[in-house]
């Protein structure tokens, strides 16, 4: 196995485990604004650290074009949306949650 | 160019509707869908002239050959269907003309006619293709203008019959695909002729059995056969005059046609009559339909609804004829379909007439109309006469043939509805015609005029029915022909 | 037989589930997500015919050897294009249904239509009955 | 079937189970169109899994694209919760689930085994024609392309007039012919204040419509073609209009350019049709295009996908307009 295998593989492995903490927290956090940030790392760590792994795999250069422009997009989109999200969400005057406060 | 006939029939109506969307002139948009529709009439008239002469046409889209492209076949079993509906749509184009003027607003007549384009070229690509899955399409292409026409209507209950038209009806699209799916699975195959060939003598496999099942589900919606019948009255009453005229006497015969295609030259007559019991309950719908239906039209207070209803009960004695599977059952069912079209396409103009003029349908509104319109009312009696039966109208000789075809078989019960539904048929005309000539018109009603166009649609349609009834030769040469074409293949 | 054929009956499964949605929910808009449920279940089947084991994508290349059946995906993308059409109307009827009548529900839509047939027979009766007095 | 497949595929089917579950018990209507789209996300993955890239590439444009946004369209026109579901209306929904589920479960005991290379479909001669015979008589590596624009070109017609009459439907109900009665106060606020969400989409705007070209003209090589990049170019000015409102959007792309390209690309698919058989060929022959049978299919593929992709960018644009302008005060 050489190093960039297991680079690839550390990189896939922490991806995975950025999607899942990302699911675990939109389950487990209490609001609106912290469920956001954990759906936010799904999107940015998880599918970023993913497409990296992939990307030290690839065998042939078009794919790895394909790839770095995903990997672009993501990086512009992703955050965009979770920006708006959360403006939208301020605006409709969705609480926030405090210390001692019921879960939603 | 002759041999491109087949493509053209339906290509024309194509052409014809995004260029009524381009041009947006009502006058240009009216004179494209008659240019059509004349130019798939007589497209019709020379291919049925031509299979009588040699037999059946073929015509492999881009070339390719059956099975692996699309083909159309022009045969002795859709013939009657093309002119059917190619002449129902010169009537319609006529008659229209004043009509849709009057119902909708300026901006949206030239949306009316580009749908009346694809309706009619989606049926006849229908009735034409030789391909299942081709047929789908063609029925969403004619099924989704249908839903846009009716959702024109002048009242709020239009939409929702629109709307309701819409969910039913794609159910019943998606269950034929279905259908289509499982015997592609069995077959490997779309093109009939290789699914027929493919599928004699595999009448245990129980995908096969369910796709016919399926099938016949989906096409029962369209064709509006009893339990599946509910989005006919509303769908045929609320929509505006011109398309209930069009698709009245269209819309559920197509339906019928594919069904036929299906049973006989698809899945073969042994399979879907012999291995399952598809004649009997065919029977028994049919019979239901039939009492149900008039019943029904018997206590509607609205003319068109009454029209609507009505059509429920007469597509019940055409799946009655089907259902015999016997030849003659098969011709009277062909025969029904071309006189009730040419009838129920009269009558729904008449309404429209009325509409026009009175306002109003109901049959409280109706009051007096003896007097004030007797063309247009005298036109009602002979075309009201001819759905219940009465020599020598139209719907006396095809009435008669289906009799005969089921005193042949010794199916005493549904005679005995048949005649029950002519009886409710004499009732319902009876009512209107009430109404119209007994009772008095309000006061300071003055003789009404209908407009020329609709009058020269209506009597058209009229004066064919009585010839039709008087002399049958053209229409049961035809039927037969159908029947001939439907059993002769399909036996195996 | 579960082990082949437990892929179409899970499609045969969301088929129904969509249907159920269509024919008992009164919501219009519910009836139509139901719809596309319904035929989404329809699509997956026809893909599923399709598949070969160990097939990859009908896209001609040298190094590969199986190919799955590009016919249903080619049906299916048609139909899928007709489903999203129909979607189209039929919420475009929807909204229309909405402002004519104020909801989206049948069974409203249903009753108010109801109590104005009813409504315009009273005041029929009720101008019949004057006329008569008069 | 290898074990990942089977993995992969048995928790594919678990989770859109378990979406389209839910989509039915949430009377929440926002949630249900969410998980809609989600159920068409997953849908997706098991397209591709299933081999199917074209169809996977379709259901994600259509399902989570255009579908989502005229839900939401609808959504915020009408109202965004379900009653509840009286108990009388269950009984229909099901007998009848009872009824097809038998009569699908009936079918499913003499359907072929899923997966074999030995099932009717694959024996069929069409199978061989569509995959070998077809690089010889067409040439095109993708034969999703090929059986789409040519074997069965004249479906494809069909598809394209069911979308033009669903441009059509929209047109006449909720176009400018049909005054909504009632109308919504416009908005205080447009997305477009907001300066990252301006600067992002006005960034990405040059690269969808680049892409969709790509993805028109690529569909002879990969997954794409017509539909998908008529869609995506749609989907670029809805995006346009989202956010910089839809007076803007209606300025770069008036009502009569859409009314007029609407009807182009499907004149345009029936002209090639009348022009091969003018040209002595049958209707949609490709052949006699050209004198080389091949460079005519390429050609007539190539008009086909660009006359799918003019109608399908212009009609979806049409029923984004269409919804999105019902209720702006006029």
């Amino acid at each position: 196995m050489s190093v960039i295998e297991v680079l690839s593989g550390v990189l896939l492995a922490a991806g995975a485990l950025a999607v899942l903490t990302g699911g675990v927290g939109m389950l487990r956090f209490p609001d609106f604004y912290t469920r956001i940030h954990a759906a936010g790392i799904t999107d940015s760590a998880g599918a970023g650290l993913i497409l990296l792994g992939l990307l030290l795999r690839v065998d042939s250069w078009d794919t790895a074009v394909r790839l770095l422009i995903i990997l672009l997009f993501l990086a512009l989109t992703g955050p965009t949306a979770t920006h708006i999200l959360a403006h939208a969400a301020r605006r409709d005057g969705v609480p926030m949650w405090r210390e001692g406060d019921r879960r939603q | 160019m002759t041999g491109q006939l087949p493509v053209l029939q339906v290509a024309v109506p194509l052409l014809c509707a995004p260029l009524c969307v381009l041009l947006r002139s009502r006058f240009v948009a009216w004179l494209l869908f008659l240019a059509a529709s004349l130019t798939s009439l007589t497209c019709a008239v020379w291919l049925a002239e031509r299979v009588d002469r040699t037999g059946a046409l073929r015509y492999a889209m881009g070339d390719w050959q059956a099975p692996y492209g699309i083909e159309f076949v022009v045969n002795g079993f859709n013939t009657p269907v093309l002119l059917l509906v190619s002449l129902s749509a010169v009537v319609a184009a006529v008659y229209s003309r004043r009509s849709v003027a009057a119902e909708l607003d300026d901006r949206r007549v030239p949306l009316l006619y580009a749908c009346l384009c694809l309706a009619l070229a989606g049926l006849l690509g229908l009735s034409i293709t030789g391909d299942v899955f081709n047929a789908f399409v063609f029925l969403e292409i004619s099924s989704l203008s249908t839903y846009t026409m009716i959702a024109m209507g002048r009242r709020r209950q239009a939409l929702l019959a629109s709307f309701r038209y819409l969910v039913i009806g794609t159910i019943g699209a998606t269950f034929l695909l279905i259908g289509i799916g499982l015997a592609y699975a069995v077959t490997g195959t779309l093109n009939m002729a290789d699914l027929a060939q493919r599928l004699t003598g595999s009448h245990d496999n129980r995908a096969l059995q369910a796709a016919v099942v399926f099938v016949f589900v989906g096409l029962a919606v369209k064709m509006a056969v009893f339990p599946l019948h509910a989005w006919l009255p509303a769908a045929y009453g609320e929509a505006p005059s011109a398309v209930s005229t069009f698709v009245a006497a269209t819309g559920t015969k197509v339906a019928i046609y594919v069904f036929c295609r299906f049973a006989f030259t698809v899945f073969g007559a042994s399979l879907v009559f012999g291995a399952m019991p598809v004649d009997r309950i065919g029977l028994l719908l049919a019979c239901l339909g039939i009492l149900a239906g008039s019943a029904a039209a018997c206590f509607q207070d609205d003319l068109r609804y009454v029209l609507a209803w009505s059509s429920v009960a007469q597509v019940g004695y055409i799946v009655a004829g089907v259902s015999l599977a016997t030849t003659a059952g098969v011709s009277g069912a062909y025969l029904h379909m071309i006189m009730h079209s040419v009838t129920k396409a009269a009558l729904f103009a008449i309404a429209g007439v009325l509409l026009l003029r009175l306002g109003s349908v109901r049959l409280a509104d109706l009051a007096g109309l003896g007097r004030r319109m007797p063309w247009t009312f005298a036109a009602f009696v002979v075309a009201g006469l001819g759905l219940v039966g009465v020599p020598p109208t139209a719907g006396f000789a095809s009435k008669w043939a289906l009799v005969t075809a089921l005193v042949e078989r010794d199916q005493w019960p549904v005679l005995v509805a048949m005649l029950a539904g002519s009886l409710l048929a004499l009732v319902y005309v009876g009512r209107v015609i009430e109404v119209a000539w007994f009772r008095e018109p309000p006061d300071g009603a003055d003789p009404l005029r209908p407009p020329a166009s609709m009058v020269a649609a209506i009597w058209f349609l009229v004066l064919l029915s009585l010839y039709f009834g008087i002399d049958a030769s053209l229409p049961a040469h035809l039927a037969d022909a159908a029947a001939a074409a439907l059993l002769g293949k399909g036996g195996g | 037989m579960i082990a082949s054929h437990y892929v179409y009956w899970t499609f045969f499964a969301l088929m129904l589930i969509g249907l159920y949605v269509v024919i008992s929910h009164g919501n219009l808009l519910k009836k139509l997500i139901g719809l596309s449920l319904f035929q989404v279940g329809v699509f997956l089947f026809y893909i599923g015919l399709g598949k070969q084991d160990g097939g990859s994508a009908p896209i001609i290349s040298d190094d590969v050897e199986t190919y799955s059946h590009p016919l249903p995906q080619v049906l299916i993308l048609t139909a899928i294009v007709v489903g999203v059409a129909t979607l189209a109307v039929g919420l475009a009827l929807a909204v229309r249904i909405f402002e004519a009548y104020g909801t989206v529900e049948e069974d409203e839509v249903l009753e108010r239509d109801s109590t104005e047939r009813l409504a315009e027979r009273d005041r029929e009766r009720a101008a019949e009955h004057d006329g008569g007095g008069s | 079937m290898t074990t990942t497949f089977t993995l992969i595929n048995v928790s594919l089917l678990a989770i859109l189970t378990a979406t389209a579950v839910t989509i039915t018990r949430l009377r929440a209507l926002y949630e249900a169109t969410m998980l809609a789209a989600l159920f068409s996300l997953v849908t997706a993955c098991l397209f591709v899994l299933l081999d199917a890239v074209d169809v996977a590439f379709t259901e994600a444009a259509v399902g989570v694209g255009i579908s989502t946004v005229l839900l939401l369209g609808v959504l915020a026109l009408t109202r965004s919760s379900e009653s509840v579901t009286p108990r009388r209306r269950r009984l229909p929904g099901a007998i009848a689930v009872l009824l097809v589920g038998g009569t699908l479960g009936y079918a499913s005991l003499d359907l072929p085994e899923f997966g074999s290379a030995d099932s009717p479909v694959q024996r069929h001669p069409v199978t061989e024609v569509y995959l070998h015979q077809s690089q010889e008589d067409i040439g095109i590596p993708n034969t999703v392309t090929s059986v789409l624009a040519s074997y069965r070109g004249l479906d494809t017609l069909g598809e394209l007039v069911v979308v033009f009459t669903a441009g059509l439907a929209v047109l006449s109900l909720l176009g400018p012919l049909a005054r909504p009665e009632r109308t919504r106060p416009t908005a205080d606020f447009h997305l477009a204040d907001y300066r990252v969400i301006r600067v992002v989409s006005g960034a990405l705007m040059p690269f969808i419509l680049l892409f969709a070209l790509y993805v028109l003209f690529h569909g002879d090589y990969g997954p794409g073609g017509g539909f998908q990049a008529g869609v995506i170019f749609a989907s670029g000015f809805v995006l346009y209009g989202l956010v910089f409102g839809l007076d803007r959007a209606q300025r770069v792309v008036p009502r009569a350019a859409l009314w007029l390209l609407v009807s182009l690309g499907l004149l345009l698919y029936i002209g090639l049709g009348v022009t091969t058989m003018l040209l002595g060929g049958s209707f949609l022959d490709y052949d006699v295009l050209a004198s080389d049978p091949d460079t005519g299919q390429h050609l007539g593929i190539l008009v086909v996908e660009t006359a799918i992709g003019i109608t399908v960018a212009s009609v979806m644009t049409t029923i984004f307009f269409g919804f999105a302008g019902r209720g702006v005060a006029r």
